[in-house]
């Protein structure tokens, strides 16, 4: 059971045209960069990519959107990235966009085997065209479907050889969630350590969903919105 | 006189109560940050993953793994917590956000919101927008009473695509302070100088208008 | 905002007869002890009880079954109390056995606003007995409805005055799940902390799910199982 | 001979293969752990919330805290992990546990299980054996071959209230391996020195035996 690889194009080996991906990550906060840039050199297309984001022009998953690697996306809020929005309105690139939380639950539901989950949001808007709704307590729900992905791409901060890992600060967002959702899930960490380092109380994902871990390298962490105050 | 953004966010932070978890949206929302009052606890949220949310941090102590749902680089307070977006949002749909501020587009005077989409224009995504005003108890919306060109953004009825429905409690905006009643908006409070029949010439739906309208303190 | 309390008395003041209490805990391991000699104390009667055991037979709820303060007992396994047993066959107690992860799920439905969930277990079963089942990708689920309760007893190991809370081993078990699904929430910690003591990226259970919180004494933590080994 | 319950979970663990992540009911399927073959890495679920259980404690390190399902007092290894109740069965009912082991009162030819409940005299509960035998992808029932009062406990269709349908693998018995196919029970080996007609005449529902049955090697 060697969980380890080398490197990104090591763990990304056999992601195939067509397939279907997760991206964690919060803006530029906690993408898998190494894997994302993997994935471009590997020049894999066709590919749907569920992601809370696009990544911006020049970073993230914006990089492989330049390649047209992707077919499909489905994120939440893609505000942040023209070559997008060009490929959006011409037409190149399939776009569904869906409420965050729904996004992360969808995850969560993939992740604990829970085929669809009920929530509130989108009710009564374009979102819940075509879905089947229900009302509980008198409050109105959309039926959303877990999702079904081939793999998982994550970044942690810290990770075991057994595949545990923990988050830094809010680089966690939808990284836990993806991790436990995909059918293969493939982790880059800041920093990989010996099983027996990490606190087993403090464990964000235990192992036991993690297929692939490597070491990444170089990471950028490239800040979008750069907000500082003065010293009082 | 109009209350410019600064003084919209001062007038939201008067609604903040002591102990209040708190949900800011990105623009004038955010603003209301720095007007809560002095000794009163408010917990700040945000969606991407933290209660507890603090200033912008001091220039060199910027860490790419700290932000905001706006990307911006934040602080961590004494009493944060992180946690997935699963639990985010979990926490607002079971209705642990007391409050919820927010901008917007339009809203209708049944309380519906647009404030995600133009049709062949705009198409930027919802964000956390919809989980929040599908779940959340109560929901103010700040934004200008009229879009640049002049139009009112108070209907009747939304034009716009919505992001939810009847769900907004109250709107602030340059002009007025509005309710949303089951008989439709309710002028609260007008801004210092802004009599009510400009305000309802402004507004492009029914305006209730009932007795002496109070000026808005700041 | 005071979320503190003095002690257990203060924090279950206004626990009412006939109520529904959710209690965590797994055996005796993590169960909000001073809570339960509180409301022994306090006699309340005609109580609801979601909790996956039910103690032994002079401990845990087991105190509040022999006081005869429990009208309806729901959990997945109650093996471990004879005076249980005997309520139960004389049907002097209402039991509602129902699967331990539809349990946990439906207490995670709760929390996170989630009027139901679909889950295989009990399929086939009488468990299923007068319950929506649904057919997704070719395997049944049935619908679970998320739990509706008072209150939340819950026992950390640590906590602070904002509510943040950590758990200790396996004593994690129904806490954290608890903690989230009940309109209010009373935490008994081992240690009460001031805010800034606990790592943010390490909480457990954030503070905002948390209303009442004290420092418990006097912990019992008694072992059901006490297994060793010799040295090797 | 029979096997006695240590032979039956000796004969289980040749089912393990590394990297496999397996839950372990309580009774003689705990005692697969002791059985573990040298070098091969297999992590034990408990499904209060634990990945990775050690074994027992030295005496004197026993901690009240930690415990598997059993509610034994056990230990942690390098690479452990905890988690909330919710989390143990969303693995469970995902799939990611590769096998499962438990015990039963009763196995029927189609692979139902029955072990929580005898009506009017024994009511434990199922504790977490509804949510395993729902969602393992292997599961195996160690258990012995007849009562205490001599019945078979393999049948054609289980006379006690179910804990799952059509979910059982294998059965591994102290008199023989069986395994369970689309037309039943199918005998793959017998404890050294019984016959197939033993094992036969011991189970309550056909019992399918082709060409030489070998024994059990343990």
């Amino acid at each position: 059971m060697n969980k380890l690889n080398k490197n990104a194009e090591d763990a990304i080996f056999d992601i195939e045209d067509g397939q279907t991906l997760m991206l964690g990550g919060f803006g530029l906060c906690g993408i898998p960069e190494n894997c994302i840039a993997a994935l471009v050199k590997k020049g894999t297309t066709n590919l749907t990519c569920i992601s809370n984001n696009a990544g911006v022009d020049d970073f993230g998953i914006g990089l492989m959107l330049k390649q047209k690697q992707v077919k499909k996306m489905i994120a939440s809020y893609v505000g942040e990235n023209a070559e997008f929005e060009r490929q959006l309105l011409s037409g190149e690139l399939e776009v569904e966009l869906i409420p965050q939380g729904t996004l992360a639950t969808r995850c969560l539901a993939a992740g604990y085997g829970m085929p669809a989950i009920f929530t509130p949001a989108g009710v009564g808007t374009e979102v819940a065209d075509g879905k089947e709704t229900r009302i509980f307590n008198g409050k109105e729900y959309l039926l959303e479907a877990a999702f079904e992905a081939d793999f998982a791409l994550v970044k942690a901060w810290k990770g075991d050889k057994s595949g545990n890992l923990i988050y830094k600060d809010t680089a966690r967002n939808f990284n836990p969630l993806m991790a436990m959702a995909a059918k293969i899930t493939i982790v880059e960490v800041e920093e990989l350590v010996e099983d027996g380092e990490l606190d087993p109380n403090f464990i964000h994902t235990p192992g036991v969903y993690v297929h692939r871990i490597f070491q990444g390298i170089n990471y950028e962490k490239r800040i979008e919105q750069r907000t500082v105050r003065k010293v009082d | 006189m109009a209350l410019n953004k600064f003084q919209i966010a001062q007038r939201i932070a008067k609604e903040l109560q002591d102990g209040f978890y708190v949900n800011l949206g990105i623009g004038i929302p955010t603003l209301v940050a720095n007007y809560i009052p002095e000794g009163m606890n408010v917990v700040l949220q945000s969606e991407n993953g933290l209660l507890g949310m603090g200033p912008f941090p001091i220039e060199g102590d910027e860490d790419a793994d700290l932000i905001n749902a706006g990307k911006q680089t934040i602080t961590t307070l004494p009493g944060s917590s992180i946690f997935d977006s699963a639990m985010s949002f979990g926490m607002i749909r079971s209705g642990k956000i007391n409050l919820t501020v927010l901008g917007a587009m339009e809203v209708s005077e049944k309380g519906d919101i647009a404030n995600w989409k133009i049709p062949g224009k705009m198409v930027k995504g919802m964000g956390g927008a919809m989980d929040l005003v599908a779940s959340a108890k109560n929901i103010i919306v700040a934004m200008m009473h009229t879009s640049p060109s002049g139009e009112s953004k108070l209907l009747e009825t939304c034009s716009l695509p919505l992001t939810g429905t009847r769900c907004v409690k109250k709107i602030v905006t340059d002009l007025a302070v509005i309710e949303i009643t089951l008989t439709g908006f309710k002028l609260i409070e007008r801004a210092p100088g802004v009599t009510a029949d400009e305000i309802k010439s402004k507004t492009k739906a029914n305006l209730i208008v009932e007795g002496n309208i109070p000026e808005i303190e700041i």
